[in-house]
């Protein structure tokens, strides 16, 4: 992570938009544009918006297989191990390695960790918990979860300068453009 | 999707099933020679093998008309592409009911209940015989039959009909008659399962045996429909109608059935590994000594692991190529898996072995009676516009395509 | 309502999620020591005793054979703990008028046993037998240590069931001839002990295997 | 747009999931005013009330049996699992709904389950809270429950893992522990949304501080449906899991009319149909008191109502194998237990009246009109809680009160505690759950917007269609 820019400045500039698809048109004007520092903000799951922003491929699949497999080699490797090497007991005849036995509990140390790597793995990517944020300065920003549809490209990015990229915006036909401070 | 032209098999697709009936009807023809030929020479060992072809079939077409009615209740975009081959594989019962005959002349070759001498000497099989005759036996089995094909052609004439009419009419009555059907077919599919394949070790018993069964040919019945679909689908007008997301919902399908199957087996083994009845036990000591063990592990990795893990990713279901190969193995293994109901029924649990001069039989019997239920399945479809044009739940269908690939 | 929190709270709720996850595993880290510690052992922690009897004079100093007192350690299940007439038998003569003694001789007077605190206490449900460890070659020093150099007897293993099967499970480690096992000085040439061990498990017909069965102390 | 599609005369259409005017707006402020801006009333109050008193007397009956032991029980030798195992697998049976409603629908893609997953996934997680309680008092020593886990323990030992109890506890643990990760995880937008919305400063704290600073963006998005969809995949066959353990608690044991291959399934499917029937139970009122018609359809209550005929056919099944195998396999045991003591023995009554609430009375489900009347299905569904538990009551009872040793055979009956535990953690269950409606929205909001979304597209696609096919013909 690059430092933040001096407090002075704004963290950004933030469209908002009515319609999801326009907000996807604007985000993909933008990315053709050249802005790669933005974030598009929506109530809900918009297709084709994260991959307007240049976003394909997250890493939570890989995430939730390696918790999966970690859990499923781990739950297996620890009743082997209790029931054969550590303290190895003969309960009416059964082998001590009683792998048909050993199966649910496997199973079920398979889907806790996967799902444990699934949610801590999502948290952790997108870098949540993060209660406090610089586009919540701007007020109009609490109907991103109710009915708007934002767009925020931010100052760091190289192409940014306040003038032209205002009028860039202006372009896409927002219903408003904020200012986003520090 | 172009829904103009009246999608009846022409050209180059009409040439490529004639073509490939013609080679069934002579495979079938051979298998059934040389069956007959085999019957002749080793009448003990070919009547497993002859069984193991016949339910294998009959599976196919007891599951293409359950996934039919399925469909008829739950709807899904699934269904468009399978339903004419589905309703079509229903109707091999037909050919499949007559192959039953020379079963019958076997049964005491097949089953201990069936032979009197035995039955003499073992007082549960006498108490059994109420259940566990001859006489009954096929009264039930004439039953199946005829409540399964009853089905299969109403639910084939209503089909068409409605390919005939504006109104939806005939699909109204095919979704009513479905919820009763499917739990008729299910019952009967249970029933036939125990009479044909539970019965033959007769000391035995498990309650989850037909649901097995059931979910075992269900999911041989999918493997199959995609084979079929891959195939129609290198020409028009199927090319079009078939895309990335129909095979992509029918492999799920499948993935789900794998699941279920692997679920199903290894509770009924956990439950009587666990369990350790002597009255139980001995099912499963044929099955995992003397050779039998290493079909057991390959049924348990390419009848499952296998499978699963490929159908667990999106990329894979969606290219053609590689589904076929998915559902080639898993039809294969369903074959194998009937062979380790089947075969060591017969097998003193000691000491059980593979009777390795079973397989070259089994594999005529297989020719024989899959050439001709092939043979009379291409000849059905032929007939018949591939996909049912007057659904109501087409448009619907089609709509849906274009969203489904982005969930 | 937008920005109600101060940017300090993006710490704050990243610690309490940190806090979430360690939180309970550093509890089972602490419960782990806490539970092994003498705390909750009783490993040499001084109990105090009616008479301040010390094994390091009467043993370490004087030389008194273990047996001397602990009469029945080799054929019962119970070491026994001497009478007082067994005390007497020497403090009859010597020390017989000191302050220190005066409980042991108001015992013998008032046929009353000395109450002493009890240093070895195993639970109930648990079998032990002092005759057959003795028998099969275990040291009176595996279990209690150096009493030769304790001035007041402490208890110098924990007596958990995991510190009892670790000798169950691998005798070889501890087993030595009988004739020292009376033996407070005998140490193990370090070596040489596995081979020892594993000798004398033939030849005293050990099946170890049995050793961890649960009937073999919770009888 | 209110254009109407020649074609839709198929159910589906006649019933949307959604009533027609909604708009991102509306949703959102119609679901969060139910949490943010309703002041509380007399109806809340009293079924809070009613909960709260019967959650004291749980707490009653806890401390008595803590105190006294279980012998303040019924269970004694030879039915030593009573009550607490029959509640304890009704409860899990109950919690199965949520879970699967969100996960299976999910992964269906049945955009039905939008509006009843979020209340149905509390459920599962209040059901299976109930249901853990009674395994943990059955004990008798519930203060050693720990003792179930594996952990480095000073006496070396390790839990019995070839025993289907511990099955149990991991199988019922890791369900509790995913249930309320997917459960929280669906939560969060919704909590940014009352965060945002949040009057009072308080309020906008904790959701605030719940939401964990979710702000919508659409890399998030992306990684969060992902993340949520794989948690829907893990969730199912776990969901399936979890009653098969349970049934093999019955199963493992070599018990007549418990040692049966049928039961993981039947159990699963039982599950389901129990849960369905919870849903419908707390669906209908909810509905009702708190005008979510537009949300809570007939439709959904249509669906819901072949779902449980669906698994309410297969329970019948496996009734019938178990009874056709018992004549079929001529053990002379297990004929006895299913032929002879169950439909005639001291317990008929519960044999029979299982069969009427579980097998007859829902063959009534075949006719459109009962499944759409609300009503008659909240009747309806209120028979099937009351089957689902005489099931559990007849397996576990009737096998264990005539075993093998005809000297020991004994009658069961649940005791005054017995009564009060059972009845206590109904109201546990229901203040849980007036609290959840009070505090947590009770129908996905973010989710909701979704399906708004996706009604406008599908309309302007079909408009679209409509106009290019009337240009072609």
């Amino acid at each position: 992570m690059k430092a933040a820019p001096a407090p002075t400045g704004p963290y950004g500039l933030m469209a908002e938009f009515d319609r999801p698809d326009d907000l996807v048109e604007a985000t993909r004007r933008a990315y053709e544009h050249g802005y790669r520092m933005m974030e598009a903000y929506t109530p809900f799951p918009v297709d084709g918006l994260a991959e307007a922003l240049g976003f394909r491929h997250n890493r939570i699949g890989a995430v939730v297989l390696i918790g999966g497999v970690a859990g499923g080699l781990g739950g297996f490797f620890m009743q082997w191990f209790s029931a054969v090497i550590h303290y190895p007991v003969d309960i009416g005849g059964r082998p001590f390695n009683s792998w048909p036995a050993f199966i649910p509990i496997t199973f079920e140390m398979t889907v806790l960790f996967a799902a444990l790597a699934a949610v801590v793995g999502m948290l952790g990517l997108n870098g949540l918990p993060r209660p406090h944020h610089p586009v919540f300065n701007v007020p109009r920003f609490a109907l991103a979860s109710r009915n708007r549809f934002f767009l925020c490209l931010q100052a760091r990015d190289p192409l940014f300068d306040a003038e032209g990229t205002f009028r860039f915006l202006e372009e896409s036909q927002p219903k408003a453009i904020s200012v986003v401070p520090f | 999707m172009s829904v103009s032209t009246n999608m009846i098999a022409e050209g180059e697709l009409r040439l490529r099933l004639d073509r490939f009936q013609w080679w069934a009807l002579a495979a079938g023809g051979l298998g059934l020679f040389l069956s007959l030929a085999a019957w002749s020479l080793w009448p003990e060992q070919f009547w497993p093998s002859y069984l193991v072809a016949y339910v294998f079939w009959v599976g196919l077409a007891l599951g293409c008309m359950g996934l039919t009615m399925l469909h008829h209740l739950v709807g899904g975009s699934w269904g468009l592409v399978v339903r004419r081959p589905m309703e079509s594989g229903g109707m091999t019962l037909l050919p499949l009911a007559l192959l039953f005959v020379p079963l019958a002349l076997g049964l005491s070759q097949l089953y201990p209940w069936a032979r009197p001498e035995e039955v003499a000497h073992d007082p549960q099989l006498q108490h059994k015989s109420l259940y566990l005759n001859v006489g009954f036996y096929l009264v039930r089995t004439v039953g199946y039959f005829v409540i399964w094909l009853v089905f299969a052609s109403v639910l084939n004439r209503l089909s068409s009909d409605q390919d005939r009419r504006a109104d939806h009419r005939p699909s109204g009555k095919l979704q009513w008659l479905s919820g009763p059907g499917l739990v008729l077919l299910f019952l009967t599919g249970t029933f036939s399962a125990i009479d044909w394949l539970m019965s033959l070790e007769p000391h035995w018993s498990s309650t989850i045996y037909g649901c097995l069964v059931i979910v075992g040919e269900a999911l041989a019945t999918l493997a199959m429909m995609i084979a079929v679909v891959v195939f129609l689908s290198a020409d028009q007008p199927m090319a079009e109608a078939t895309t990335p997301d129909r095979l992509n919902d029918l492999g799920n399908l499948m993935l789900t059935f794998t699941i279920l199957w692997a679920y199903m087996s290894f509770m009924q083994y956990l439950i009587i590994w666990c369990g350790n009845l002597p009255e139980e036990i001995p099912w499963y000591l044929r099955r995992t000594r003397g050779g039998w063990q290493w079909v057991a592990l390959a049924l348990s990795l390419f009848h499952f692991f296998l499978p699963f893990f490929v159908l667990l990713f999106r990329e894979s279901k969606r290219q053609s190529r590689l589904i076929v190969q998915v559902a080639i193995l898993v039809l294969a293994m369903h074959w194998v898996d009937l062979i380790w109901l089947v075969v060591p029924a017969s097998s003193d649990p000691a000491s059980p072995r593979i009777p390795w001069v079973e397989l070259p039989l089994s594999l005529v019997a297989m020719l024989g009676i899959g050439g001709l239920c092939t043979a009379f399945f291409i000849g059905h479809l032929k007939g018949r516009p591939l996909i049912p044009l007057n659904d109501p739940h087409l448009n619907e269908v089609i709509e849906h395509a274009g969203g489904l690939g982005q969930r | 309502m937008p920005q109600i929190f101060h940017p300090s709270a993006n710490t704050l709720s990243r610690l309490t999620l940190f806090g979430m996850a360690v939180g309970p595993l550093g509890l089972l880290i602490v419960s782990y020591l806490l539970i092994r510690s003498p705390y909750q052992t009783g490993v040499r922690v001084i109990r105090e005793q009616p008479v301040p009897f010390s094994h390091e004079h009467h043993v370490g100093g004087l030389g008194i054979d273990c047996r001397y007192c602990h009469t029945s350690v080799e054929t019962s299940s119970f070491a026994g703990l001497p009478p007082t007439h067994t005390c007497m038998t020497c403090h009859s003569q010597i020390w017989s008028t000191s302050p220190m003694l005066e409980p042991v001789r108001t015992s013998l007077a008032m046929k009353q046993p000395i109450v002493w605190t009890r240093i070895h206490n195993l639970p109930d449900f648990v079998y032990f037998n002092h005759a057959i460890h003795i028998q099969k070659g275990i040291g009176c020093v595996s279990c209690h240590g150096r009493v030769d150099k304790m001035p007041i007897t402490w208890k110098e293993e924990p007596l958990t069931m995991e510190w009892c099967l670790e000798c169950h499970r691998h005798p070889e480690r501890h087993l030595r001839e009988k004739r020292e096992v009376f033996n407070m000085e005998w140490a193990p040439p370090v070596p040489e002990q596995l081979e020892i061990g594993r000798h004398l498990i033939e030849r005293e017909h050990i099946e170890v295997d049995r050793l961890t069965n649960c009937s073999v102390c919770h009888r | 747009m209110t254009h109407r599609d020649p074609e839709s005369d198929s159910a589906a259409e006649a019933s949307p999931v959604l009533a027609p005017g909604h708009t991102y707006g509306t949703v959102t402020d119609k679901i969060s005013a139910l949490v943010l801006v309703r002041p509380y009333n007399w109806r809340w109050f009293l079924g809070l009330g009613v909960g709260f008193a019967l959650t004291m007397m749980l707490l009653l009956a806890i401390t008595v049996l803590l105190v006294h032991g279980v012998g303040i029980w019924g269970v004694d030798v030879p039915v030593m699992w009573g009550f607490a195992i029959v509640n304890f697998v009704w409860w899990i049976g109950i919690g199965h709904a949520g879970t699967l409603i969100s996960a299976i629908l999910l992964l269906l893609k049945q955009d039905w389950r939008t509006s009843i997953n979020r209340f149905a996934e509390a459920m599962t997680l209040f059901a299976v809270a109930c249901a853990g309680l009674f395994p943990l008092l059955h004990l008798g020593r519930p203060w050693v429950f720990y003792w179930l886990l594996p952990y480095p323990n000073t006496m070396a030992l390790w839990p019995q893992w070839r025993s289907p109890l511990i099955w149990d506890v991991f199988a019922v643990s890791t369900y509790a522990t995913v249930s309320l990760l997917f459960w929280y995880v669906g939560l969060i937008p919704d909590l940014a949304t009352l965060r945002d919305r949040a009057k009072n400063r308080w309020a906008g704290y904790i959701y605030g501080f719940l939401a964990m600073g979710w702000r919508g963006s659409a890399r998030h998005w992306h990684r969060y449906r992902t993340a949520y969809l794989l948690l829907a995949g893990l969730a199912t066959p776990l969901v399936v899991s979890v009653h098969s353990v349970v049934s093999l608690d019955f199963t493992v044991a070599i018990l007549p009319g418990w040692h049966s291959t049928i039961f993981p399934p039947y159990f699963v499917a039982g599950a389901i149909f129990s849960g369905f029937a919870m849903v419908v139970t707390i669906a209908v009122p909810l509905r009702a008191a708190y005008g979510l018609h537009d949300f809570i359809t007939t439709r959904h209550l249509e669906n819901m109502a072949k779902v449980m005929l669906a698994t309410g056919l297969i329970v019948a099944y496996g009734y019938l194998m178990e009874a056709f195998t018992a004549w079929y396999s001529h053990d002379p045991y297990e004929r006895f237990v299913q032929l002879a003591n169950r439909p005639f023995g001291p317990y008929a009554h519960t044999y029979w009246m299982m069969l009427t609430c579980n097998v007859f009375i829902p063959q009534l489900l075949w006719f459109r009109s009962v499944r759409t009347s609300a009503l008659g299905l909240w009747v309806l569904a209120f028979f099937v809680n009351i089957g689902m538990w005489l099931e559990r009551y007849v397996i576990v009872i009737t096998s264990l009160h005539r075993d093998f040793l005809p000297s020991s055979w004994a009658m069961y009956h649940g005791t005054v505690w017995d009564y009060a535990t059972y009845y206590g953690t109904l109201g546990l269950f229901l203040s849980l759950m007036f609290l959840f409606i009070r505090f947590l929205p009770v129908i996905s909001i973010s989710e909701m917007r979704e399906l708004v979304h996706e009604t406008e597209q599908d309309q302007e696609r079909r408009a679209e269609q409509l106009s290019t096919e009337g240009t072609v013909s």
